[in-house]
């Protein structure tokens, strides 16, 4: 029983994680937030694991659903796509 | 009850704000030269206490630090050289001075110097130092931003030395009063010559020492920190100039002083004497005996006035220091002895400098010329002060650097004597150069309509010169003086002469020889000689062939060869080196600043990342 | 009196804050006087609460809810807290006076809030006495400093509001896991509490906890290299904001570090922490100063010094002693004064000649003589010439830091002082003796007389330093006396370990 | 040195916004990536008010005091979401207007005030 | 950029290594409370509450929630005054499909009713003011979703935001007048009502008070926050 609750939660974790490296690395922007809203998502699940239910409603509501809607408002005001980095030598340098 | 010493001290102070405040022309001058007399009244009045008691002291408690005032004999007499100088230049400013602002600073300046001799603890003397620093600076501000920026660095850098060395002093000595610091040190003698422990280390002290002379330095003018002295001292009101070289130099000289006064003890027994000469004084005796002929040298080279009398000026602080470093009690007197002359001649040359522009507009050698005829009240005083600054009997000039001669010879210094020498010698160079070229020769015609000294400046070199003449004639007087700081005879003899025991000099003697002489010469002048008179239009040419480019006069480029013989030296310039720094640290700076603040958000992430890095290695 | 009514202090801007929606439906044109009247009040309040904690020698501690401390979040107005809240009353308001001038920008309703937030969210962070509480009056500060550096609404306004919002976010992320640490390890949020406790935490955890805060204060501190964003948000942020950024809000990020690192020095952390704060601080004046050297941009220059002098601060607060604290106090608050006049007065030769580059500078004395004496003062004061007050608060850091043997800092203030001198100079001259063409403005009388208020208060401190100096030094002594404030708490007994 | 579950999960958050700030470019993803460090400090402050075996802290029937996790910390993480997303919404609003302006959200190009 | 990359990972191993360390002394799921247990033992005594992070939201660290309003408040008005333009309308150009249309105007009415259920409910069960504001707020974003000249009327948004803002305060000073406390519970323990209604909905002092106003508060901020973001300037 507790290894079937420790497997969902390592599950999670690894869902939570995963989205979030996805969020980053996303070209799309709008792809980028959902990702991101995942993130939120599944760590207000994990929240409900840790017994706090109060703080995963918020992190719904707020975290994962405003937050999101926020960003995607902006994106529709700005761009949708990350523009392509292209290489150039020495970063540091051109700081 | 407000104590005299305040009244001394703060009296200019409050007179330049007045002056300030009721910005009238003939108010604020007047209110003026209330202000710069009524502490030279006090002083004079002083004069008979101290004759009674051996000083006057007063102290106030003001934010926690106790502020303590002395006035004795020492004192005293650098306070009237502050009074007397002050006051001339005051009367010079009454001419020249066009807004109240000048009035403001110039007197607040004799306030910070009134505030530097009379201070008995360490705080105030560096409160009213800066208070000197600030207000010279504001006047030299005025004029010219390059060269305030200079003075005010170099100022800078001479109070923070002082700073720190009064820092570490009152670390360890928990009290800022002379009296204290002065007996902590004589302690740490006594238990240096017995073996034990030390308050300061030997390290230390040389710390200590080393950031006095900085400061003190700086202020006097000594080489290779004399760079700023120049341009202040021409780049500002020459009738200030007058207070800025002939006083406030002395509060360099004063410091030097005070060093003697608070350290000398300890010096000389951790570093040891070379025959009756303290080791560490031979640090300031050379220096001086280098600003000497550097200023000197660099004095004969000058085509601005202004610039010749400055650079005159460091020369003959050098003589002081000289005198100071010997640091036998008959050299330092004469180092006071020639203080004294030097502000009698200096503020003399500088009123007179400031006389010339005043009436003609011109600062350099070459359009000038011929003006003895056009302003004879002034040329008169410049032959006065000429013959002191050349050291010619029977002036000021001569007692005191003959006294310097004399204390050095003693001591078996050829090194020093020559260079005394080398500076007397450069001297006449660039003494014949402003005799000449601004007094004699060809008159540029724009100069035909040129008027005598205003009425205020004429008495304030009256009074200079008359000062010059009398100390010269009669030099024991000053020496009586002077023998009182010591509490004892060290300059025998009577108010005409002086007598060191291997060597006299008469002034009364040597004035009525001179008198008798030039009446020889003036019968001769009268009975004898045919004498015609040409116009002033012919050149001098030394016996060199005159081409447009190789075109030397008196008034242009007189001394090129001498130039050219120095040019390897003369490129060698601290204050081309200080400037150099000075660039190179903005360049620096301004690549850093583009590089760090770079306007890149990342970067700047990077930054707090980089924070994070430093902060995990160091708990992992 | 009912000392809980010093709670007012928070209260009043916040209820204020709220009722700006309300004042602008009956009249947009009230909204700024509002703010100025709400202001003074608040300033009001603040000498009553000043008065009272200097005259009473006590603390007064605000318990919200009834609830003692650790169970409830308590304020804690000790004299530290009282001496600054004082100063952002005070600045607040005169900020306000000036508002009323120089915001032409729409919307002025919100901004008049986000002003009244931003004066709350600085009061908040200096007096309370709860670690999460901090956090969270820190961003209250911080978001309503965002925004009103934004507020222009230009390019260079954003650019450099999101400076400041990606710095800030990433500090006030990692300000919070440091909280959670010290919570995981001790159970409580109660600076006291965890002052009492600070033993008892595991070094590692007590190591990463400290730098994790002191980061994320660092941040709002301005300590090399995490100011990064400061010369940028202080030269787009409206004038009257820059001058509350450089008088009171950096200080309150300083002091809410200092108070920490201060707190937990119980810890093993707690010297090698003080070492660090030591060489930021040393490294953010160098850089500071000598990013101000040549500059060109006078606003900007300013930005640069004032982070200078706040690595003097953090300097002094970092000597570890309580001679160092108090040259500290004095510093901040004669910065304060100083630094409040400078932008007022910068701000307002932007406003009549248009811009903050040094060429408008050019013959200032003649066309705004006032504002240009008021400008001159201040840059002297800051060199640190005699009789003006920053001198003493130099000379108090260089005694404190003699005391414990440290050299290299003397040399360094002295050093900064040199270059200070010389970019100040070149701007007096500038100001007073370049000529530049332009008609003589006439000055605003109010400002004028908010100027030469500043001034006097400035030659008043340098010349009777005493009174100023003891304030000082007994606000540090509230803030360096830890035992002290832990006995000032009334910790409810029941909770401890 | 062993760490749980969730306080992996919620440092590795916490570092995979730290990279995004780091390395990206585009202005919004670097808002990404503080988002996503927010909500690592937040799963943190919860996993470290959990105690093992207890449930959520409302106490009706069958929960008592001895029961119930920590309440403090979901507490904080109640404000500390709320001023994330008022963050959040700040920035954006900045973004938003810089594009308006520079018609870029490059964090390169957004480089007008500097030195 | 590789490089770059690889530096900022290995940047981040070593912050998060250095973290885990201090976490590790930390032990997951262990008692670690000090105060919290304070809370759970007095919390319905204290303030009739049954959830106890209600009650440490609203009455223990009250200031912390009034803080938080705050920072709401501040992101509403500085979003509202950094997209402040001359002119500002919707520029959205398609409704919403039939089934958002319809469904939203059904459903509006339920999910504010929700929201109100939440935060009046807060001091009983999960949730409180802020995910129920945050409720009612989706509720209105779900209106702009679907209907493409649907705007808040944001005036009277405006000032009912700041009403409720100043209700907090109001309230706190109300405990400072009666309890002579800032944001003294002066229901529960002043008057002492409610004290036999624990666990039911009229009980928990001034818990419910504060919750509906903080909902309505987050609410119409959250609303106003979707409404500013949406508009955009007109040319």
């Amino acid at each position: 029983m507790t290894s079937c609750v420790q497997c969902i939660e390592y599950l999670m974790v690894f869902i939570m994680i995963a989205a979030a490296v996805f969020a980053v690395e996303w070209r799309d922007l709008l792809a980028a937030v959902v990702g991101m809203a995942a993130v939120s998502l599944v760590a207000s699940i994990l929240f409900f694991f840790l017994q706090a239910p109060d703080v995963a409603m918020t992190e719904a509501a707020i975290g994962a659903a405003m937050s999101a809607a926020v960003f995607i408002f902006a994106i529709k005001r700005t761009q949708r796509y990350e523009t392509e980095e292209e290489e150039k030598p020495g970063w540091w340098v051109r700081w | 009850m407000i104590n005299e010493l305040m009244i001394i001290i703060f009296a200019p102070l409050l007179a330049g704000v007045l002056a300030w405040i009721f910005d009238v022309k003939g108010i604020r001058e007047g209110v003026a030269i209330i202000g710069a007399a009524v502490p030279l009244a006090y002083l004079i009045q002083a004069y008979q206490t101290l004759a009674s008691q051996p000083s006057i002291q007063y102290s106030i408690v003001l934010s926690g630090f106790k502020f303590e005032f002395i006035l004795y004999h020492l004192s005293w007499v650098f306070a009237m050289i502050a009074g007397v100088v002050g006051f001339a230049a005051v009367l010079g400013m009454v001419s020249t001075a066009k807004d109240s602002y000048e009035w403001l600073f110039a007197l607040m300046s004799l306030t910070g110097v009134y505030g530097v001799f009379l201070a008995d603890d360490l705080i105030s003397f560096f409160i009213f130092w800066e208070i000197m620093t600030f207000a010279s600076f504001m006047m030299v501000l005025k004029y010219n931003r390059k060269a305030s920026l200079k003075y005010f660095l170099l100022s800078v850098l001479g109070a923070y030395a002082m700073l720190i060395a009064i820092g570490i002093i009152y670390a360890k000595v928990g009290a800022f009063d002379f009296t204290s610091v002065q007996r902590v040190f004589y302690q740490d003698a006594m238990r240096s010559v017995m073996g034990s422990d030390t308050l300061f280390s030997r390290n230390e002290l040389l710390l200590i020492f080393g950031l006095f002379l900085t400061a003190f330095g700086v202020k006097a003018g000594t080489f290779p920190l004399h760079v700023w002295a120049p341009d202040a001292y021409s780049e500002t009101n020459q009738s200030y100039t007058a207070m800025f070289s002939g006083v406030l130099s002395k509060a360099g000289v004063y410091g030097m002083l005070v060093i003697y006064i608070l350290l000398g003890t300890r010096l000389m027994y951790e570093f040891g004497n070379i025959g009756a000469a303290p080791k560490f004084g031979y640090v300031i005796a050379f220096l001086g005996g280098i600003t000497i002929i550097v200023g000197g040298l660099l004095a004969a080279l000058q085509e601005d006035i202004r610039k010749l009398f400055a650079y005159s000026s460091i020369s003959q602080i050098g003589y002081i220091l000289v005198g100071i470093g010997v640091g036998t009690a008959l050299s330092i007197e004469a180092a006071i002895y020639h203080a004294i002359s030097h502000a009698l001649f200096k503020g003399l040359f500088f009123l007179i400098v400031a006389t010339i522009i005043h009436r003609t507009g011109k600062t350099q050698f070459k359009d000038m010329g011929g003006l003895a005829e056009k302003m004879p009240v002034t040329f008169a005083m410049a032959f006065v002060a000429i013959l002191s600054l050349a050291g010619i009997p029977p002036l000021v000039g001569f007692a005191s650097k003959w006294l310097i001669f004399e204390a050095v010879i003693h001591q078996n210094m050829p090194i020093l004597g020559g260079m005394l020498f080398f500076g007397s010698a450069i001297g006449f160079v660039y003494l014949i150069r402003f005799t000449y070229a601004v007094w004699f020769g060809q008159r540029p015609t724009e100069l035909d309509d040129t008027k005598d000294a205003p009425l205020p400046l004429a008495i304030a070199m009256g009074i200079l010169a008359l000062l010059n003449v009398v100390f010269g004639i009669a030099p024991g007087i000053v020496a009586g003086e002077l023998n009182k700081i010591f509490g004892k005879e060290i300059i025998q003899g009577t108010i005409w002469e002086l007598n060191l025991g291997f060597g006299r000099y008469n002034g009364l003697f040597i004035t009525i020889w001179l008198v008798v002489g030039i009446l020889i010469a003036a019968v001769i002048y009268f009975l004898g000689a045919k004498v015609r008179r040409v116009p002033v239009t012919d050149t001098y040419q030394a016996g060199n062939p005159v081409t447009m480019d190789y075109n030397l006069t008196i008034r242009r480029n007189f001394f090129l060869p001498l130039k050219e013989t120095l040019a390897f030296w003369l490129r060698m310039s601290f204050d081309r080196l200080y400037q150099d720094i000075g660039s190179w640290v903005e360049d620096l700076a301004e690549t850093l600043r583009h590089y760090i603040y770079n306007g890149n958000v990342q970067a700047y992430a990077w930054y707090l990342a980089a924070i994070l890095i430093i902060l995990a290695l160091w708990g992992v | 009196m009912n000392l809980q009514f010093a709670s007012l202090l928070i209260a009043l801007p916040l209820i204020s804050a709220f009722f700006v929606p309300v004042i602008k439906t009956i009249s947009r044109k009230a909204v700024m006087p509002f703010l100025v009247i709400i202001t003074a009040v608040q300033t009001g309040i603040a000498a009553w609460v000043f008065e009272e904690v200097y005259t009473g020698g006590k603390p007064i501690i605000i318990m919200a809810g009834g609830f003692k401390p650790p169970v409830g979040i308590n304020l804690y107005i000790g004299h530290f807290a009282a001496l600054f809240v004082l100063i952002i009353a005070v600045a607040g308001f005169f900020m306000a006076v000036f508002s009323m001038k120089s915001i032409g920008v729409e919307p002025k309703d919100k901004y008049a809030m986000l002003f009244l937030l931003l004066m709350l969210g600085a009061t908040g962070m200096i007096s309370t006495g709860d670690i999460f509480n901090l956090f969270v009056f820190m961003e209250i500060t911080a978001i309503s400093a965002y925004a009103l550096t934004a507020y222009n609404k230009t390019g260079e306004a954003s650019e450099g509001a999101m400076k400041y919002i990606v710095l800030g976010g990433i500090g006030s992320s990692f300000f919070l896991v440091g909280i959670a640490l010290i919570y995981g390890s001790l159970g409580t949020l109660n600076m006291a509490q965890i002052a009492q406790l600070a033993g008892n935490i595991n070094p590692t955890v007590a190591q990463a906890a400290l730098a994790l805060l002191v980061f994320g204060l660092a941040v709002e501190a301005e300590l090399f290299p995490l100011n990064a964003w400061a010369p940028d948000a202080y030269q787009a942020a409206p004038h009257p904001v820059t001058a509350m950024f450089s008088a009171f809000v950096v200080k309150a990020g300083l002091y809410a570090m200092v108070r920490i690192i201060y707190l937990l020095r119980d810890t093993q952390a707690f010297t090698g922490i003080l070492r660090l704060v030591l060489i930021l601080g040393t490294i953010t004046v160098v850089i500071g100063e000598l990013s101000a050297l040549r500059q060109t941009n006078v606003k900007r220059m300013f930005a640069y010094s004032s982070i200078a002098q706040v690595g003097f601060m953090a300097v002094g607060f970092s000597l570890g002693t309580q001679a160092g604290a108090s040259a500290g106090v004095f510093h901040m608050v004669n910065h304060a004064i100083v630094k409040a006049l400078m932008f007022l007065a910068v701000g307002y030769v932007a406003l009549e000649l248009g811009g903050t580059s040094i060429e408008d500078f050019k013959g200032l004395g003649k066309k705004m003589p006032l504002t240009a004496f008021a400008i001159t003062v201040g840059a002297i004061s800051i060199i640190g010439i005699p009789m003006f007050n920053v001198f003493w608060s130099k000379i108090q850091l260089i005694l404190a830091a003699l005391k414990v043997g440290k050299t290299g800092v003397i040399a360094l203030i002295l050093g900064a002082s040199l270059v200070e001198a010389v970019y100040y100079i070149r701007l007096i001259h500038t100001m007073w003796f370049e000529s530049a063409n332009g008609e003589k403005v006439k000055e605003n009388f109010t400002l004028g007389v908010i100027m030469l208020l500043l001034v006097a208060l400035i030659i008043v401190i340098g010349v009777f330093p005493n009174a100023a100096w003891n304030i000082a030094q007994k606000a540090a002594a509230d803030l360096y006396n830890v035992s002290q404030y832990i006995k000032n708490v009334p910790l409810l007994p029941g909770v401890s370990p | 040195m062993s760490i749980g579950v969730y306080y992996f999960g919620a440092v590795s958050l916490i570092l995979i916004g730290l990279y995004a700030v780091l390395v990206k470019k585009n202005l919004l993803k670097i808002l990404v990536g503080l988002s996503i460090m927010e909500t690592g400090v937040n799963l943190l402050l919860i996993s470290i008010g959990y105690i093992a075996g207890r449930s959520a802290p409302i106490l009706s029937e069958g929960v008592g005091p001895n029961n119930a996790v920590d309440p403090i910390p979901q507490a904080l993480v109640l404000t500390a979401i709320v001023i994330g997303v008022a963050t959040t919404a700040l920035a954006l609003t900045v973004a938003i207007n810089l594009y308006e302006t520079y018609k870029t959200l490059n964090i390169e190009e957004l480089r007008r005030l500097r030195g | 950029m590789v490089m770059k990359r690889a530096l900022a990972i290995l940047t981040i191993l070593l912050i998060g290594y250095w973290i885990a360390l201090a976490l590790s002394h930390v032990p997951f799921g262990a008692d670690k409370m000090l105060v919290g247990q304070y809370y759970l033992n007095h919390v319905k005594a204290q303030t009739g509450a049954v959830n106890a992070v209600t009650a440490v939201v609203v009455n223990y660290r009250g200031f912390d929630t009034l803080g938080e309003v705050t920072v709401l408040f501040i992101a509403s008005t500085g979003v509202a005054a950094l997209l402040w333009r001359k002119k500002r309308k919707r520029t959205a150009k398609t409704e919403g499909s039939v089934v958002l249309t319809t469904g939203s105007r059904l459903l509006f009415p339920f999910i504010v009713l929700f929201g109100g259920y939440i935060f009046i409910h807060g001091h009983l069960t999960p949730g409180g003011g802020f995910p129920g504001g945050a409720t009612i707020a989706t509720a209105f974003l779900m209106l702009y979703l679907a209907f493409s000249v649907y705007e808040i009327p944001h005036k009277g948004f405006e000032i009912t935001e700041g009403l409720a803002g100043m209700g907090y305060v109001t309230v706190g000073l109300i405990g400072l007048a009666i309890g002579s406390y800032f944001l003294f519970d002066w229901i529960w323990q002043s008057w002492g009502w409610g004290h036999s209604n624990i666990g039911r909905l009229f009980s928990a002092g001034f818990i419910p008070v504060i919750y509906t106003i903080i909902g309505i508060k987050v609410g119409t901020e959250l609303s106003g926050i979707v409404d500013s973001m949406v508009k955009e300037g007109g040319e």
